[in-house]
C-alpha cells in the first residue's frame, strides 16, 4: 500500500524534472560559446575523439592568446559537448538542447556526414551558424541551408588524388577497382572516384559496395582479386580500411597500390597493421606537409600545428585533428571580420571568408562547401606517413609498385 | 569457399549465444560484449605479455567462463526464472554496461594483432586460403565435438540437459539448478570468448566490435535449431555461405544496378525465412512441444 | 509467453487502474508541452510520444498476443518513407501522410502476418528481426527512395515545430486509448487467449491465426503513424535514421520496463526511459550510457515485474521484498 | 438441438502406432455417454479427433448431416460441440470471470453477445458451477478442484449442443466427485448432450446411460452401464491393468498426491 503513491508520486516527479526547463547553462557575456554534438561513444567513439582534440586544442590556443577580439572587446571561447552515441538519429535532440538550453552562439559539426545533415536541418532552422569540418557527403550542401558551411574538400574528391598520383606512375595504372561501405559519405566518394577514373581512361574493373556493417568482406576481395586491378581503392571509415587491408593480406592480392579515404592517416593504422600497413596511400583533407603560410591570429603553418599538437597530444595530428581546428579557425575570422556576435551577421561573413590557414584556403562556394583547397596524398612508407602528392608537396617518392606481401 | 571460411567465426559465436537461448531461455544482448572483452583478454596478453594469440585461447575462454559465471550467479540468475523478455531487458543493460566500461579502460582506439603469421595464406585448388581462417574453422568444428561429447557423456553435461527439458524435475533428481545455469553462461561467455580471440586475429579491435556479430548469431543460432550445437554449426557455414554467395550476384531492377553485396543480410535473413516456413524449428530443431 | 504474463501479478486485462488513470493524466499534461515555446522540450517530449504510440504498437503483438517482434521498426521505417514519398512527389499533408502510411502498413502487416505468424517463439522473433534489417537494406539500395542518402523533406519551419508536436501527441494517445478499448472489447479478450494458450483459445471458438494477424496489423498501424508524422518533423530521413537500432529496441525496452500486456505500461515506460536517458545525456556526458545500462540493471532486478505492477503492489515494503527472490533459480 | 454425432471407422495413426482403429458408434441427442478404457487406449485421442484437434488419418466424424472431421476447431466449437480438457488450461492471467467470458463471447452464440452481456452470461455460469466467489481472482490462484469447474463453466458458456468432458473427476476426493456429478446432471437436465471420459468407474456408472470402451485403441465393447461391466473382453481389458492398481492408489493417497498425479501428462494424445 505505501508504495503505490509512491510510485505514481515517482513518476510525476521525473516527468516535472524533464519538463522543467533546466538551469540554463548561457555563460558570462564575455565568453563565447560554442556548441557541438559528438560521437563520444559508439561506432566511431575514435573519429569523435579525434574531431574534438582538434576543437580543444583550437580553444586552448585562443583563451591563451587573450581570445577573440569583436569590435575593441575580447571574448575567451568555450566549447559544450554532448554524445551522440554515433547515431544519426540523437544529433537532432542534442543541437536542439545546445541552442535551446545552453543557448550556444554558434555550432561546431559532429563527426560524419549523417549526423551533420540532422544538425545542418536544425541550425538552418534556428538560424545558427554552424562550420562542420567532418561532414564531407556533398547532400549536406545541396539543401541550399544558408548557415552551414563546411571546411572540407567534397567527398566526390576524396580520392582523385590518389588515382591521379597512380596514373602518373610507372608503369602508369589502368585500371582500377573499387570497394565501398555503403553509407552516404563512402558511395559519394566511390561515385566520385569511378567518375574520374573513366574521365581519366582509367578502366574501372570493379565497383562493388558492402554493408557498412560488414564484419568480414572476404567475399568482395576475392571477387575484386579475379579482375586484378593496377590499383585497389576503398572508400569508408577506419574500421573498413583496417578490414579490408587485412582482407587483401589474407588473398595475398597484389596491385601496384592501394589506396583509402579515412584509415592509413589515423595512429590507429598503422599501429594495428604494423608492416602490412606499408605503402599503403591515404587521402587526407590535408597534412604536416603542407606548404600554406596562415594569417596571424593562430599557428601559420601547418609545421608549426603539427609541432605543437604532438607536444600537447602526444601523438600525430592527423587530418581530421587539422580540419576540426579549421572549422574553428573559420569561425575565429568570421566572428573578427563581422566585429559582432549577432548570428546573421557572422553568417555573412563566413559566406565572404576568403583566408589562407595553416591548413589551406577557407572559402566557400554558394553552398557554403569548401571547394578551393586540394586534397593530398599520404602514403605509409616503412611506418611512417608521409605525404607524396600532388608532386609539389612531396616529402617523399612514391613507392610504386608495392612490393609483394610480407617483403614490405 | 569464404563463405565457409566466414562462417567459421559466426558458428562460434552462435553456439554460446544458441546454448544459454537454448538451454536458460535467456537471449543474451550481452554476447557480443563478452566477444569483445575475448578480444581485450587477447590484445593485452599480445600487447604486455607477448603471449601468442593461439596460446592466449585457453585463457580467454577461462577469464571469459569466469566472468560468465560471476554475471549469471550474482546478477541474472535473480530473475533468471522470470519471463524471457525481463532477462532479455537485464542482458540489454549489462551490454551498455560492459562496452562502456570497455571504452573508459581501452578508449575508442582501434586496436590489432600483428604476428607472423597473421596474413599468411596458401592456395588450394586456385582458393586462396589464410592460416588463420582455416585455424578458426577447424576451431570451430573441435568445439562443436567436444561440446557434443561433454553434452552428451559427462556428468554435468547430462544434468545441463535434463535441466533444460525439465527444471522441476531435474531440480528433484537433485540437480542443483542454479549452478548449471551459472556453468552454462559461463560456457556461453568462454565460447564467445574464444571466438573474440580468433576475431582479434583477422580483424581490428574496440569496444564496439561485438554488435555486428549479435546481429547475425541470432539468425545463425536459429538458422540451426536453438539449442543445438551442431546446428548452430551448420547454420553459421550456411550463413556464411548465403552472405558471400549474395555478394557475387549483381541484377538491374528498373534501370537500376543492384548489387548482392549490398543486400548480403536482406538475402540471408529471406532464406532463413523461408528456411523457418518450411523447418518451423530450423535445420536441426526438434518439432515445438 | 504465457508464461511471461502469468507472472506479471497484474490480475485482468487493461491491467492495474491506477496505473492507466496515472498514464492519462501524464499524457493530458504533455498536451501543454508546447506553451513552453522551447523546440528542445517539444522535440524531447516529441520523441517520448513517438517511442510511446511505437511501444504501444509492440506491447499489441507482443504483450497482449504474445508473439514477441523484433521487426517492428519496419513498420515504422515505411511509415516514414511514406511521407517522405508523398513529400518528393510535393505532397505536404500530415493527414495524407499518415493515411498513406496506416494504409501501407496495414496490407504489409497483413500479407507479413499470414507467413511469419505461423512460426511460435524464438523463431518468430528472429523472422521478424529478420523483416527489419532486410526493409531497411531494401531501402537503401533502391535510389529511387535516395539510397543510404536518404530523402529531404520539406524543410521543416518554426511554424509548423509546434503542429508536428500535436500531431505526435495524438498519435500516442489514439495509441493508447486504442489499446485500451481494443483490450477492453472481445477482439482484445481474443488477443489474450491466444496469448495464454492457442489451443485452449480455438476450443473456445477463436481462430487463432486471425486474431493474431489482426494485433499484428493493429501495431502496425501505430507504428507508421508514428513515423510518418516523424519523417516530415524531422525534415530528412535515411535508412540508419528511420531504421536505427534505438527505433527498434527502444519501444520493447520501454514497455518491458512499464510493464507488458498493460495499457499503461509502454506510456509511463517510455516517459521514464527516454526521460532519464535525456537527464544522464545532459548531466553526465562522458558516462551517461554506463549509468543507462546500470539503472536499466538496476530496475529490472528491483522491478522484474515493470513499473505498473508496482501501481498494483499489495502488502508494501514486505511484499516488495518478498517478490524479488521470486524468480531465482 | 437434436443432432446425433456420428463416429465411423476412426483411425488416428502416431507414427507407427494406430492410436485409434476402426472405432464406430454414434452419440443419440440429448443422452450421457460414458466414454471408458485402460491408459493408453485412446480416449483422449478420440476427444481430440471430435473437437477438431486432430485430424483423423482413417474414418470421418459425423455432426448430423455434416462432415467434422476436417473442420477447425474453433469451427466446430462453434457448431454447438464444446469440450473440456483433462489437463486444465486457464487463461492464467485473466480472473475466472473473464476467462469464462471469453467463451461466452466466441461460443456458438458468441456473435450476437455484446461483451457486456458475454460477462453477465459468465456471472451465471459461475454461480451454476459455483465459482462467483472466486470471480475475480486470477485463474492462476485456483485450486484444483476449482480449476476443474472453470473448466466446464468454461465449457458450458460457449452453449453448447455436446459437450465433451474429458476427466474433470480425476483427482477430486469423493465429496468434490459428487459434487462434480451433480453438476453434470443438472447441465444435462438443460438438453445438452454429454460424453463422459472418466477413470472413475463409479462416477460413469452413475450418470451414463450408454458406455463405450477403448483398449488399446479399438472398440471393445458399447451398451448400457450394466451390460458393458458383465462384458468378459472388458473385465480382461481391465483386471489385471494398470488402471486397477491405479485405482487402488487412488483412494489410498491424500490430496497433494493426487494433485500430483493430476498433473503427470496424459498417457494418450
Amino acid at each position: 500500500m505505501i508504495l503505490r503513491p509512491t510510485a505514481a508520486l515517482g513518476v510525476l516527479a521525473l516527468a516535472a524534472t524533464v519538463l522543467v526547463p533546466g538551469l540554463s547553462a548561457r555563460a558570462d557575456t564575455d565568453t563565447i560559446v560554442f556548441g557541438s554534438p559528438i560521437s563520444l561513444t559508439g561506432a566511431l567513439t575514435k573519429e569523435g575523439h579525434l574531431t574534438q582534440e582538434g576543437y580543444e586544442f583550437w580553444k586552448t590556443y585562443v583563451n591563451a592568446h587573450g581570445g577573440i577580439k569583436v569590435g575593441n572587446k575580447s571574448y575567451k571561447v568555450d566549447i559544450k559537448y554532448y554524445d551522440d552515441e554515433s547515431k544519426n538519429d540523437t544529433s537532432a535532440q542534442l543541437a536542439e538542447r545546445l541552442i535551446d538550453q545552453d543557448h550556444v552562439n554558434f555550432l561546431l559539426g559532429p563527426y560524419g556526414s549523417g549526423t551533420s545533415f540532422t544538425v545542418a536541418g536544425i541550425a538552418e532552422r534556428k538560424k545558427i551558424p554552424m562550420v562542420e569540418g567532418n561532414g564531407a557527403a556533398e547532400r549536406i550542401f545541396n539543401q541550399g541551408f544558408k548557415y552551414t558551411f563546411g571546411v572540407l574538400s567534397p567527398a566526390r574528391r576524396y580520392l582523385e588524388g590518389v588515382l591521379e598520383m597512380a596514373v602518373h606512375q610507372k608503369p602508369a595504372a589502368k585500371s582500377v577497382a573499387i570497394t565501398s561501405a555503403s553509407d552516404a559519405f563512402s558511395q559519394e566518394v566511390a561515385q566520385g572516384a569511378a567518375t574520374w577514373a573513366q574521365a581519366h581512361g582509367m578502366k574501372v574493373v570493379y565497383d562493388n559496395k558492402y554493408p557498412d556493417t560488414a564484419t568480414d568482406v572476404s567475399s568482395v576481395i576475392s571477387a575484386l582479386k579475379g579482375t586484378n586491378p593496377d590499383l585497389i581503392v576503398n572508400a569508408g571509415h577506419v574500421q573498413d580500411a583496417l578490414l579490408v587491408q587485412k582482407g587483401l593480406k589474407d588473398q595475398n592480392v597484389m596491385a601496384g597500390g592501394y589506396g583509402y579515404t579515412v584509415g592509413p592517416d589515423t595512429p590507429d593504422f598503422a599501429n594495428s597493421l604494423g608492416k602490412d600497413a606499408n605503402d599503403v596511400f591515404g587521402a587526407a583533407q590535408w597534412s604536416d606537409a603542407v606548404k600554406y603560410k596562415g594569417e596571424p591570429g593562430f599557428y601559420r603553418t601547418a609545421q608549426e600545428y603539427a609541432k605543437a599538437f604532438e607536444a600537447a597530444y602526444h601523438h600525430r595530428a592527423d587530418y581530421h585533428n587539422a580540419e576540426s581546428t579549421a572549422a574553428c579557425l573559420a569561425f575565429q575570422y568570421a566572428i573578427e571580420r563581422a566585429g559582432s556576435l549577432d548570428p546573421d551577421k557572422v553568417r555573412d561573413a563566413l559566406a565572404k571568408l576568403d583566408v589562407v590557414t595553416f591548413y589551406g584556403i577557407l572559402k566557400f562556394d554558394s553552398r557554403g562547401l569548401n571547394v578551393y583547397k586540394p586534397m593530398v596524398v599520404n602514403q605509409i612508407q616503412n611506418g611512417k606517413l608521409v605525404t607524396v602528392w600532388p608532386a609539389g608537396l612531396a616529402e617523399a617518392k612514391v613507392i610504386w609498385p608495392a612490393p609483394p606481401w610480407g617483403k614490405r | 569457399m569464404d563463405g565457409i571460411l566466414a562462417g567459421g567465426v559466426l558458428a562460434i559465436v552462435a553456439i554460446g549465444f544458441s546454448l544459454v537461448w537454448g538451454i536458460m531461455n535467456i537471449i543474451n544482448l550481452a554476447h557480443g560484449a563478452f566477444v569483445m572483452l575475448g578480444a581485450y583478454v587477447t590484445y593485452e596478453l599480445y600487447a604486455v605479455y607477448h603471449v601468442d594469440p593461439f596460446l592466449s585461447l585457453p585463457v580467454s575462454f577461462v577469464v571469459l567462463f569466469a566472468i560468465g559465471y560471476a554475471v549469471q550467479r550474482w546478477i541474472i540468475n535473480w530473475v533468471v526464472r522470470a519471463p524471457i523478455l525481463t532477462t532479455f531487458l537485464l542482458t540489454f543493460g549489462l551490454s551498455l554496461l560492459i562496452v562502456n566500461v570497455a571504452l573508459i579502460i581501452w578508449t575508442g582506439d582501434r586496436r590489432g594483432i600483428e604476428t607472423a603469421y597473421s596474413g599468411t595464406n596458401f592456395t588450394l585448388l586456385g582458393v586462396t586460403v589464410p592460416w588463420v581462417k582455416l585455424f578458426t574453422l577447424v576451431a570451430a568444428l573441435v568445439i562443436t565435438g567436444a561440446l557434443q561429447l561433454w553434452l552428451t557423456r559427462s556428468k554435468t553435461g547430462r544434468a545441463i540437459r535434463a535441466t533444460a527439458m525439465d527444471i522441476g524435475a531435474a531440480q528433484l533428481s537433485g540437480v542443483r539448478v542454479a549452478r548449471i545455469y551459472a556453468i552454462v553462461f559461463g560456457l556461453g561467455a568462454g565460447l564467445a570468448g574464444v571466438a573474440g580471440t580468433l576475431i582479434a586475429l583477422s580483424s581490428s579491435i574496440n569496444p564496439n566490435m561485438g554488435d555486428p556479430f549479435l546481429i547475425s548469431a541470432f539468425a545463425v543460432c536459429v538458422l540451426g535449431g536453438l539449442g543445438s550445437v551442431q546446428g548452430a554449426l551448420i547454420g553459421g557455414l550456411v550463413y556464411g555461405v548465403i552472405q558471400a554467395v549474395a555478394t557475387s550476384v549483381q541484377f538491374t531492377v528498373g534501370g537500376q544496378l543492384i548489387s548482392g553485396s549490398g543486400l548480403s543480410d536482406a538475402v540471408a535473413f529471406i532464406v532463413l525465412l523461408l528456411v523457418l516456413i518450411f523447418r518451423p524449428t530450423g535445420i536441426m530443431g526438434r518439432a515445438v512441444a | 509467453m504465457n508464461a511471461a504474463l502469468r507472472s506479471l501479478g497484474l490480475s485482468g486485462i487493461t491491467g492495474n487502474p491506477v496505473a492507466f488513470a496515472v498514464a492519462l493524466a501524464l499524457m493530458a499534461l504533455l498536451l501543454f508541452v508546447p506553451a513552453a515555446h522551447n523546440d528542445y522540450f517539444n522535440l524531447v517530449f516529441r520523441n517520448i510520444l513517438m517511442y510511446a504510440a511505437m511501444a504501444y504498437g509492440w506491447n499489441l503483438i507482443g504483450g497482449y498476443t504474445g508473439y514477441v517482434s523484433f521487426g517492428n521498426v519496419a513498420f515504422f521505417g515505411i511509415g516514414c518513407y511514406c511521407s517522405g514519398v508523398l513529400s518528393t512527389h510535393g505532397v505536404d499533408s500530415l493527414l495524407a501522410d499518415v493515411a498513406l502510411a496506416v494504409a501501407v502498413n496495414a496490407l504489409f502487416a497483413n500479407l507479413l502476418g499470414r507467413v511469419v505468424l505461423r512460426l511460435r517463439g524464438p523463431y518468430f522473433g528472429i523472422a521478424t528481426l529478420g523483416i527489419g534489417v532486410a526493409v531497411a537494406e531494401i531501402i537503401a539500395n533502391l535510389d529511387a527512395l535516395g539510397g543510404t542518402s536518404g530523402l529531404a523533406l520539406h524543410q521543416v519551419d518554426e511554424a509548423h515545430f509546434g503542429v508536428y508536436y500535436y500531431a505526435m501527441w495524438l498519435v500516442a494517445l489514439a495509441s493508447m486509448l486504442g489499446t485500451f478499448f481494443i483490450t477492453r472489447s472481445k477482439v482484445g479478450y481474443a488477443f489474450v487467449a491466444v496469448r495464454e494458450n492457442e489451443d485452449a483459445a480455438a476450443a473456445l471458438g477463436i481462430p487463432a491465426t486471425k486474431y493474431k494477424i489482426r494485433a499484428w496489423m493493429l501495431g502496425a498501424m501505430m507504428g507508421a503513424a508514428a513515423g510518418a508524422v516523424f519523417a516530415p518533423a524531422n525534415g530528412f530521413i535515411d535508412p540508419s535514421i528511420t531504421f536505427s537500432p534505438d527505433s527498434n529496441v527502444f519501444p520493447i525496452v520501454m514497455t518491458i520496463l512499464g510493464g507488458i500486456g498493460t495499457v499503461a505500461g509502454p506510456f509511463i515506460g517510455a516517459l521514464i526511459l527516454a526521460g532519464v536517458n535525456e537527464l544522464l545525456q545532459r548531466y553526465i556526458v562522458n558516462a551517461h550510457t554506463l549509468f543507462f545500462g546500470t539503472m536499466i540493471v538496476l530496475v529490472v532486478l528491483l522491478l522484474p515485474r515493470g513499473l505498473v505492477w508496482l501501481f498494483g503492489l499489495r502488502g508494501g515494503v514486505r511484499a516488495w521484498l518478498r517478490s524479488l527472490t521470486a524468480y531465482r533459480a | 438441438m437434436s443432432t446425433p454425432l456420428r463416429i465411423a471407422g476412426v483411425g488416428m495413426r502416431f507414427g507407427g502406432l494406430w492410436a485409434l482403429n476402426e472405432v464406430s458408434f454414434t452419440v443419440e441427442p440429448g443422452t450421457i455417454v460414458g466414454l471408458i478404457g485402460p491408459n493408453g487406449s485412446g480416449k483422449t485421442t478420440l476427444m481430440n479427433v471430435i473437437s477438431g484437434v486432430f485430424k483423423p488419418t482413417k474414418g470421418d466424424v459425423f455432426y448430423g448431416e455434416r462432415r467434422i472431421a476436417d473442420v477447425p476447431t474453433h469451427a466446430i466449437c462453434r457448431l454447438g460441440i464444446a469440450r473440456t480438457f483433462q489437463i486444465v488450461k486457464p487463461f492464467a492471467a485473466l480472473t475466472v470471470r473473464e476467462n469464462v467470458a471469453v467463451g461466452a463471447m466466441y461460443g456458438r452464440d458468441g456473435a450476437k453477445r455484446s461483451t457486456r452481456a458475454s460477462f453477465a452470461r459468465a456471472d451465471e455460469l459461475l454461480e451454476t458451477v459455483g465459482l462467483a466467489r472466486v470471480a475475480g481472482r486470477p485463474a492462476s490462484e485456483l485450486t484444483i478442484p476449482d480449476r476443474k469447474r472453470l473448466e466446464v463453466a468454461k465449457a458450458l458458456a460457449l452453449d453448447p449442443e455436446l459437450l465433451l468432458l474429458d476427466e474433470v473427476m480425476a483427482g477430486l476426493n469423493a465429496t468434490e466427485v459428487d459434487e462434480a456429478l451433480d453438476l453434470l446432471r443438472r447441465v444435462h437436465a438443460r438438453g445438452v448432450t454429454l460424453i463422459v471420459v472418466e477413470h472413475l468407474m463409479k462416477a460413469i456408472v452413475s450418470i451414463s446411460q450408454r458406455v463405450v470402451v477403448l483398449a488399446e485403441g479399438k472398440k471393445i465393447a458399447e451398451g448400457s452401464p450394466s451390460e458393458v461391466l458383465s462384458a468378459p473382453n472388458v473385465i480382461e481389458a481391465y483386471l489385471g491393468s494398470r488402471w486397477a492398481k491405479r485405482q487402488a492408489e487412488l483412494r489410498a493417497i491424500d490430496d497433494e498426491r493426487r494433485v500430483a498425479l493430476e498433473v503427470e501428462p496424459p498417457e494418450d494424445a
